[in-house]
């Protein structure tokens, strides 16, 4: 007789590095419905950037994740902007798009680590998360932070790339792009890599439309939806390709992240090479009024801030919708009828990010 | 398989990759924030720091005149050195040592 | 700036948001606002990166009707509205009970705005579970 | 190097994902990759919180998970060390306000380490595990420093308002 059981997969998991517990019936080794229990890292974000006055949220909003941080905080300022009547000058605009693709490669090289780790691959782990120390490199040398960046603001950046840094860094993203090149094709090709990923976990195109899948793991099944074609920041002026993938299983999801880590780094090389030379940004004053719902595409895909301003230094409403926060319904479709062995290697092949689930 | 191991063989002819710190320190780029200080004799202790800091790290009195920031509570954004008059804050580059 | 708004009555949201299903929309996300005697409840569909809302008024105590028979993806965002503004959603598909986010010990309902001043709702609980151990 | 210490053994650490934001943790993962590797000094990350000596805190603590802390840390078997990772783990940081957070971990498990930083650089958490790692010598050679309640405090954060004046600050200048 089968027998059904039902085994807490976290919150503590060597996998995952964040703390999030999925509830998995089993019968036998098959599960039959997983049931995410989240809460461990909720912090109440969405409050205190009520209590907090708007220009402090930017550092507030740029911690909802360590991952992406860079991503929210310019999420933020164009809600802000956009409430505002603000354009950002043509450089700030330039800058905003090189940090935010590089911020990409770094969060993409990191989810390839982990999801290597989780098949237990630790020797690409190392190495990639080897390549990954020359992004944060960049990041340390261009804005200060090697995690938070800290360079946006309302109306622009902080801080500028000066000629000197470009070349330093366009040499550095030669180097990734070279050990890109050497270590990525040894997870694509790799016979063993493949057993664990190539039909497993798989998404069909209307389960993941229907589910509100975004990100990689919606373009991984055939959907190509990518806020960066609708051309926020530099995106209309550096030929933007979006990267789709038809098969829907943790193979296509690695390939679209693998594919994307490319462009992205086509698309900073490019940025720094085309950057007008003008101000940073622009001075603003007043407060905030009206509602708007801010969208712009992280690492983990489409990442929505509804932003309502009531004409004080407070805001009246900030709400979050991170992209894993849509990825999760997906993850627990993937996850019904897989074996308990495939589960880390599924939850990891959607990037998970907790932090920025729960805020 | 192969393309691992021919990655492997290039690694071993390569030099490591470890920064061998504490032992050697890697120099930092200028515009690294790595703690928050002061120039203390600039300053007018007017405030605006701790008004503005997001994590109310700073604690400025005018009586006596003082000025503290709690360094387990500062987030390293830079805020603070951005909306003082004086231009009496700066961001150090090496991280806060150990006590 | 928010455009494309509807403003419907909660009686007609099955039947504006099954419209929307038909016509190829992916829900995006609900959102709450708290507007001191009624809950402001936002549904933001997209389709082809266009978007379109609706809106609902819910006075205090009533509840709403939940939409995860018709968007499976709304389950998540809907146990967070039960959690932080204490709205009751009726007919989810999976209730967490008000233990989605916030767990015993956490103040109730705190996205809600304090009922008259001097009120502060955002007060701490006064020690939680692990805090009377050690 | 004055400050290294005679690693008699070499300590272990069990990672703790509290209430973080994610900066921190990724950053005490770097400690692993090739490029700070660790594990040169005998630093191995462990899941297992009773093989750990040192428990590695990052992020505060909130309702739902200061119960795990505090079972993870009752775990581990003396003579143990805490290490709170960033400036979240030691006053609650930017969510320091937040309806949902308790504060620093000091308010659950007695702390030895604070670890400043947002996110904390690796090279501090390197100085951080080096201490924690003398501490721990301390404790293994005098038990008596191991009961609860009597940490080797190194630094206390501003936790009560009588505690941040004993923090050595930047400060104080004569009035003129």
């Amino acid at each position: 007789m089968i027998r059904r059981n039902t085994i807490p997969f976290g919150p503590q998991h060597p996998v995952l590095p964040e703390p999030i517990q999925l509830r998995l019936v089993m019968e036998d080794e098959k599960i039959i419905e997983a049931l995410p229990a989240i809460g461990y890292i909720h912090r109440g974000l969405e409050k205190i950037a009520e209590k907090k006055d708007f220009i402090q949220d930017v550092y507030l909003a740029e911690r909802i994740c360590g991952i992406c941080s860079f991503m929210h905080s310019q999420n933020y300022c164009q809600g802000i902007e956009s409430l505002m009547n603000l354009t950002v000058p043509d450089r700030g605009r330039y800058l905003r798009t090189i940090w935010a693709e590089i911020h990409r490669v770094h969060s993409h090289l990191l989810a390839l680590g982990l999801l290597a780790d989780s098949f237990g691959f630790e020797n690409l782990f190392m190495q990639l998360w080897r390549t990954r120390e020359i992004i944060l490199d960049i990041m340390e040398q261009t804005a200060g932070g090697r995690v938070m960046l800290g360079t946006c603001c309302i109306g622009g950046v902080r801080k500028d790339i000066s000629s000197a840094q470009a070349t330093v860094v366009l040499r550095q993203l030669d180097q990734v792009q070279k050990e890109c090149d050497e270590i990525l094709p040894a997870l694509l090709n790799d016979y063993s890599v493949k057993q664990r990923t190539v039909g497993v976990g798989v998404l069909p195109r209307d389960k993941a439309h229907e589910l509100g899948a975004v990100g990689p793991v919606a373009r991984a099944s055939g959907i190509g939806m990518d806020y960066r074609e609708q051309g926020y920041a530099a995106y209309p002026d550096l030929g933007f390709k979006k990267v789709v993938e038809t098969a829907g299983d943790c193979y296509a999801r690695t390939l679209v992240r693998v594919k994307e880590i490319a462009e992205s780094i086509r698309m900073a090389r490019l940025a720094l090479e085309k950057a007008p030379q003008g101000p940073i940004a622009v001075p603003f004053k007043g407060n905030p009024t009206g509602e708007v719902l801010a969208r712009i595409e992280q690492p983990r895909g489409e990442l929505n801030f509804y932003i309502k301003g009531n004409g004080t230094r407070n805001l009246e409403r900030f709400r979050v919708r991170t992209p894993t926060f849509a990825n999760l319904p997906p993850l627990l479709h993937m996850l019904t009828g897989c074996q308990l062995a495939d589960v880390p290697v599924i939850a990891l092949s959607i990037d998970p990010c907790i932090s920025c689930t729960e805020r | 398989m192969a393309t691992m191991l021919s990655n492997i063989m290039k690694n071993l002819g390569r030099k490591a990759a470890t920064r061998l710190y504490p032992f050697e320190k890697r120099e930092l780029p200028t515009t690294t924030r790595g703690h928050l200080d002061i120039e203390i004799d600039k300053c007018i202790f007017c405030g605006a720091c701790q008004k503005r800091c997001p994590t109310n790290a700073i604690n400025v009195t005018r009586d006596p005149k003082t000025w503290a920031v709690n360094h387990y509570a500062c987030i390293v954004c830079g805020y603070c050195v951005e909306v003082c008059p004086k231009d009496c804050l700066l961001l150090r580059n090496e991280h806060l040592p150990q006590p | 700036m928010l455009t494309n708004v509807t403003e419907i009555p909660v009686t007609q949201l099955h039947g504006e948001v099954w419209a929307l299903k038909q016509q190829g929309y992916r829900l995006v996300t609900l959102t709450c606002c708290d507007l001191g005697d009624a809950h402001d409840i936002l549904y933001h569909f997209d389709k082809d990166y266009t978007l379109k809302h609706l809106r609902l008024r819910l006075p205090r105590g009533e509840s709403l009707p939940s939409i995860t028979d018709l968007f499976f993806a709304a389950v998540l965002v809907e146990n967070e509205i039960q959690d932080l503004f204490g709205v009751t959603v009726a007919g989810m598909v999976v209730d967490y009970k008000g233990r989605f986010l916030l767990s015993e010990g956490a103040p109730v309902a705190p996205l809600n705005k304090p009922i008259g001043i001097g009120i502060d709702i955002r007060a701490k609980a006064p020690v939680a579970e692990g805090g009377k151990a050690s | 190097m004055s400050t290294t210490p005679k690693l008699s053994k070499s300590p272990w650490v069990v990672h703790f994902n509290c209430n973080s934001c994610n900066g921190c943790d990724i950053e005490f993962l770097a400690l692993l990759t090739p490029h700070y590797d660790v594990e040169r000094f005998g630093i191995v990350h462990v899941g297992n919180p009773k093989h750990a000596d040192v428990l590695v805190v990052t992020g505060s603590v909130n309702h739902r998970n200061a119960r795990v802390l505090k079972n993870v840390y009752d775990q581990i078997p003396d003579p143990k060390v805490v290490v709170a990772m960033g400036v979240c783990a030691s006053t609650g940081g930017i969510f320091a306000d937040g309806y949902n957070v308790l504060g620093g971990i000091a308010k659950v498990i007695p702390v030895d380490v604070y670890v400043p930083g947002c996110a904390s650089r690796p090279e501090a958490m390197m100085d951080g595990i080096v201490k924690a790692a003398v501490i721990l010598e301390a404790k293994r050679r005098n038990p008596k420093a191991v009961q609860a309640g009597q940490p080797v405090v190194v630094r206390t954060p501003s936790a009560a308002p009588a505690a941040a004046a004993a923090i050595p600050q930047k400060e104080i200048p004569q009035p003129c």
